[in-house]
């Protein structure tokens, strides 16, 4: 367990979005161009790591009946900063984010690094993982904005470069362009995982997380 | 006056037209007859053995239980074996093999007059000749007559809906021996105490139905009701809701609703018990269906074999289904060698293009099950309830109150074969209740 | 009619879950049966107004006078996870049923971001008390509703052949999609009459 | 018995479940069924439009045939597009779309319907809400500028606002008569102009019995009765039913989509009551609503609710008395 892997762990092997499918709603909600969702992951990546290293410090120091509460107020502290900073430096930005901003204080992801790895995980390694989750992160909404951005809009980071015939779907930065391309994003790694699993039977067979149901997903 | 009948159901074309007009006729004697001794209820142990000589009409299979009919030799010869042979319902089941002498001779016999008989004795020679259900489930006629304590019947139902497409067996009986269905019918309102008699006939059997009104002209208790041409019409459930407008209760029976249904056939052949004081060792069958060179109906001894009919009726290329019953709810047997039981009614030959059916497909969710399901159910839905396994749903929609009749398959633009998911589903429901 | 505006807004035409990407997570989570999604509709129905009442006064009477809105997140977020705590009592104690069909998703409630997000979004507005509570039961309506109909559009799925790399979030994600696309029916309704 | 002729083979026979028989009824034939009842709108349209109508249906047909060939041929399942359930699709979504339509947005569209409405479910009988619609709904949301606003006038050159966009008051223009309304000399989308080559059609699909006639009474008449008794600007009970019915999408929605067997009630209680309910929102989004017409979103908003509507008309079931659970 070193720090490089834990780090690559977040952005291919448990990619919260894309893996573990876990906190969805920014994913959806900020992903309608691909500044927005730049913008939203910097702020996942700050509140993750930051959180990330301060409850691996203190996790000596926090009982365990009350950590949850404890876990929540030093996520919703960095949430705090991100959004007040957000609205400082990109006050267009927030804006369109809106209340996505606030709600990282609900984020699965993050109070689940919380819990499963930074409460039992020295410092350096919480980083790496914050670090790691929060790229992670942010790459997954990136692919999911620029799908959107390109059809929705015909552009991409607002460089609008389709060809002059191209009529962009409006229905893509909509709502149910949101749904229906992060459904056949996750399909098309499902069928690539399973490839790939097929390819390399005989060495690990890995089940992608996701595969079997929705299950249960803060 | 708009005619009786019950809510769903199908129109399948009725085919009865090669066998409707002709006369019954007596098959040829078997030199050999397989009886099975278990017609009805618990099986019968043998009352011969191999070598006994047996005259026609001689019991040769008895059981102590109550719930059983016994059973008796159709032609005179001797035993030459009892041995396990597959009746046409698709079970396995010990036979008594009779080589016959030809001689056709009979035991001594005499006939009764109804007038003189209590019910308890009526009852007693119902059982003692043999008597069961004809039209196919072969339940004990003494038991189906004999109420549970504390009910009763007021009426009694002379099934003559025939309205499985094909047969014609109970129709030519009614067009034939009217008089002798209103004796068996008189008998029944004896033997249960019930007030009202009833013949159902569907209404595309005009001649069944003058000639029992004919016969009836002068019983004031006794009905005949025509009824809706629409399968199943001729299901206990849906007869009695068609004349009574009345329901048997979900998981009761018939004399729930106060009413005993009876066969055309089982009458007849009470009424001939009666007269003759001759026990069931005959009955009609109505062999047809496109390969049958010379389709008929035909006076049968209980045990001849299926191939026997099929070769004196002649059989014309290649077969692909022989049906014991209808086409609806008959059984596709896998030989011809097979007997003819009391509850044979028919023999369909179907070709290999009639036998064969498209694949199945996709439900299309089309609704045509709901309207054809005479229960009310909702077919489509336990189709895939029990092909998933899940009991639990499938109970909450009732599949134990499916009679299988097979409406729900016929109309299924998709084909889907309904009718075996939902008995899996119906016998698994049914016993875990019973575990309960 | 600014109430009526508030219900059919929050129901129909800005439904948390077809509009607003709110509590996305409990609604593809516990919408396997419609048993289990009514129960869950109950309690978020029950979570989210009591916790917009809540909030509004926290905000109004504490963290507005005493100039701390910027402390709404974490206050918000901490009565919340108080308020989820004491339903939790409450559930278990009236209805066992009920808490062990709703079981490990009741806690879930506190970090149903539609509960927090219905919160926020009563302070953004500027709502007054009634109206935040109002808000809060509507959303939490809409929410149940959208639920609701999408744990009966997948009671089917146990029976249909799904490609299997479609099966399980692909394929809700889709429905989802596809039930939004139905929801834009509700654009613009009763524009100029209420809004 | 007399001595045995040849007995004939026996050896072939098949041992299979009852009924042994089946109705001819087959789910190709029910597809092809709804395809024929839609000529006479589809001629009507061609002679109205011209020949752009036809190009356009062609191209939703091909499309939609071509992409589910292609999903199933990627999913190695058995090709079906012979069942005409493809085609069928392929044609309603371009009914759907105005002449002045671009021929790749039809494309785009039946392929949206097929591979991602129907398909990713598992095909026909899967999807729950009607491809064509879903298909149109999100036309409607991708390309706005080709799917609303002025449409192409029959046997001219010229575009007009729709009539029903005329009487909501967001467009301006003269409403065309009663009896131009009822033969489909109107503007509107290819399909839904004519009311009587439409209701040539659905009287056919009832009268052969594919579709269920209460679906489309319960549809027509409530829009009718509610469009009397809110539509009119003089008070309640001033509308105008008959050009309610008569103008718009109704008549090819009520008969041809609200009756999609995979996407509307197994039970007829249930099939009346969504019909019922379709005509309710329709009528909501006409006189209340964003857009000037609501019969394809209330009939997609009423395919989410079909199965609660199964659930809660299910038929008594003989010799029960209690109230099913």
């Amino acid at each position: 367990m070193n720090m490089l892997r834990t780090f690559y762990n977040g952005i291919v092997p448990e990619n919260p979005t894309l893996r573990l499918v876990i906190g969805m709603c920014p994913v959806l909600a900020v992903t309608t161009a691909v500044v927005n969702s730049v913008w939203m992951g910097l702020a996942v990546i700050f509140v993750l790591t930051a959180s990330n290293i301060l409850i691996s410090l203190l996790r000596k120091f926090i009982p365990d009946k009350i950590r949850i509460p404890c876990f929540i107020v030093v996520i919703a502290t960095f949430t705090t900063i991100a959004d007040l900073v957000l609205a400082a430096v990109q006050p267009d930005v927030h804006k369109i984010l809106g209340v996505f901003v606030p709600l990282i204080v609900v984020n699965c992801i993050i109070l689940g690094r919380a819990e499963a790895f930074a409460s039992k995980n020295p410092v350096h390694l919480a980083l790496a993982d914050g670090v790691g989750m929060g790229i992670g992160f942010t790459l997954a909404i990136m692919i999911l904005a620029s799908i959107r951005e390109i059809l929705g809009n015909g552009s991409w980071f607002g460089i609008r470069f389709m060809p002059a015939g191209f009529e962009p779907a409006t229905v893509m930065i909509l709502p149910p362009g949101a749904f229906v391309s992060l459904g056949f994003l996750l399909g098309t790694m499902n069928l690539i995982t399973a490839r790939l699993a097929a390819r390399n039977s005989r060495s690990t067979e890995r089940v992608p997380s996701h595969a079997a149901d929705a299950g249960l997903e803060g | 006056m708009e005619l009786r009948t019950f809510v769903g159901g199908v129109h399948p074309a009725p085919s009865k037209e090669r066998t409707a007009g002709s006369p019954i006729q007596a098959a040829p004697l078997p030199r050999r007859v397989v009886i099975p001794l278990a017609q009805g209820g618990a099986p019968c142990d043998p009352l011969v053995n191999k070598g006994d000589a047996v005259l026609v009409g001689q019991k040769i299979g008895e059981s102590k239980a109550f719930v059983s009919a016994p059973v008796h030799a159709s032609i005179s010869g001797k035993v030459v074996g009892i041995e396990t042979c597959l009746l046409p319902t698709g079970r396995e089941a010990p036979a008594v093999i009779i080589e016959g002498d030809g001689t056709d001779t009979w035991i001594d016999s005499t006939g009764r007059k109804l007038e003189e008989l209590s019910p308890e004795s009526l009852k007693a020679l119902i059982r003692e000749a043999g008597l069961v259900g004809m039209g196919g489930a072969m339940f004990p006629t003494h038991v189906k007559v004999s109420p549970p304590p504390g009910k009763s019947f007021d009426s009694v139902i002379i099934n003559g809906a025939e309205c499985e497409p094909f047969l014609t067996c109970d129709q030519r009986l009614m067009v034939e021996e009217p008089e002798k269905i209103i004796l068996g019918l008189k008998a029944w309102l004896k033997v249960t105490g019930a007030k009202r008699g009833y013949i159902g006939i569907e209404n595309n059997k005009p001649e069944a139905i003058s000639a029992l009104k004919r016969a009836a002209a002068d019983e004031k208790d006794i009905e005949v009701v025509p009824l809706r041409t629409k399968y199943p019409q001729g299901s206990e459930k849906q007869l009695i809701k068609a004349i009574l407008g009345r329901e048997v209760p979900s998981g009761g029976l018939p004399v729930d609703a106060g009413a005993l249904v009876q066969n055309v056939g089982t009458t007849y052949a009470l009424a001939t018990a009666l007269e003759t004081g001759r026990p069931l060792v005959e009955r009609v069958v109505t062999v047809t269906g496109t390969p049958v060179k010379n389709p008929q109906n035909l006076r049968v001894r209980i045990g001849t074999l299926v191939s026997d009919l099929l070769s004196y009726c002649g059989v014309e290329g290649e077969v692909g289904k022989i049906i014991s019953g209808g086409p609806m709810m008959g059984i596709a047997l896998p030989t011809a060698d097979v007997p003819v039981i009391k509850g044979t009614s028919g023999i369909l030959l179907l070709t290999i293009e009639e036998a064969t059916t498209l694949p199945e497909r996709a439900c299309i969710r089309c609704g045509r099950c709901v309207d054809a399901c005479p229960i009310g159910l909702i077919p489509t839905f336990l189709d895939q309830f029990c092909r998933k396994e899940m009991w639990d749903l499938a109970e909450d929609y009732h599949v134990q109150d499916c009679i299988e009749c097979g409406s729900c398959a016929y109309v299924c633009p998709s084909k889907r074969h309904l009718v075996p998911a939902l008995r899996l589903g119906k016998a698994e429901v049914l016993a875990r209740r019973r575990r309960k | 009619m600014e109430y009526l505006a508030i219900i059919i807004g929050g129901m129909f035409i800005n439904n948390y879950i077809f509009s607003r990407f709110l509590g996305l997570c409990p609604f593809l989570g516990v919408s396997k049966q419609i048993e289990t999604a009514t129960g869950m509709g109950m309690a978020v129905i029950f979570v989210m107004t009591m916790a917009s009442a809540v909030t509004w006064l926290i905000q109004n009477f504490i963290l507005v006078p005493l100039h701390l809105e910027y402390m709404q997140t974490v206050a918000f977020i901490l009565v919340i996870a108080a308020l989820v705590q004491f339903v939790e009592m409450v559930i278990m104690k009236v209805s066992p049923v009920l808490y062990q069909a709703l079981g490990i998703y009741l806690p879930l409630i506190t970090t149903n971001c539609a509960v927090l997000g219905v919160a926020l979004l009563n302070a953004m507005e500027g709502y007054g008390f009634l109206q935040a509570v109002v808000s809060g039961a509507a959303n939490a309506l809409g929410w149940t509703l959208a639920i609701l109909l999408f744990a009966g559009i997948r009671e089917r799925w146990a029976f249909i052949d799904i490609p299997p790399s479609m099966q399980g979030f692909p394929i809700a994600l889709v429905s989802t999609g596809l039930m939004s696309i139905a929801f834009f029916g509700f654009q613009g309704l009763f524009r100029g009459i209420l809004f | 018995m007399e001595e045995k002729k040849a007995v004939p083979s026996f050896d072939k026979l098949i041992v299979a479940s009852s009924p042994h028989i089946r109705a001819a009824e087959t789910v190709d034939r029910l597809m092809w069924q709804v395809i024929i009842a839609l000529i006479p709108a589809a001629a009507v349209s061609v002679y109205f439009f011209g020949i752009r109508s036809l190009v356009l249906m062609l191209v939703g047909v091909a499309s939609a045939v071509l992409t589910e060939a292609l999903v199933q041929k990627a999913l190695k399942k058995e090709i079906t597009i012979a069942d005409g359930s493809a085609a069928l699709t392929g044609l309603l979504l371009a009914f759907n779309v105005p002449a002045n339509a671009p021929w790749w947005m039809v494309a785009v569209g039946a392929a949206f319907a097929i591979a991602v409405v129907k398909q990713t479910f598992g095909g026909l009988g899967a999807n729950f809400v009607n491809p064509a619609l879903a298909a149109r709904a999100f036309m409607l949301a991708a390309w706005p500028q080709h799917m609303t606003g002025r449409f192409p006038v029959p046997l001219d050159s010229i575009t007009a606002a729709t009539p029903l966009a005329i009487l909501k008051g967001t467009a301006t223009g003269t409403l065309p008569s009663y009896l131009d309304l009822f033969i489909g000399n109107v503007g509107g989308v290819l399909g839904e102009t004519s009311a009587l080559a439409l209701l040539v059609g659905g009287a056919y699909l009832i009268w052969q019995k594919v579709i269920d006639w209460r679906t489309p009474a319960g549809f027509i008449g409530t829009v009718a009765l509610l469009t009397w008794i809110f539509g009119g600007k003089g008070g309640l009970f001033t509308g105008d039913p008959l050009y309610h019915v008569l103008a718009g999408g109704l008549i090819l929605g009520a008969f041809f989509m609200a009756t999609d067997y995979v996407t509307s009630p197994i039970t007829p209680k249930g099939r009346l009551i969504f019909g019922i309910g379709c005509g309710f929102i329709t009528v909501l989004i006409r006189l209340w609503g964003g857009y000037p017409e609501g019969v394809s979103y209330s009939i997609l908003l009423m395919n989410l609710v079909v199965p609660f509507l199964d659930r809660w008309t299910l038929p008594r079931v003989y010799g029960v008395t209690r109230a099913r659970a």
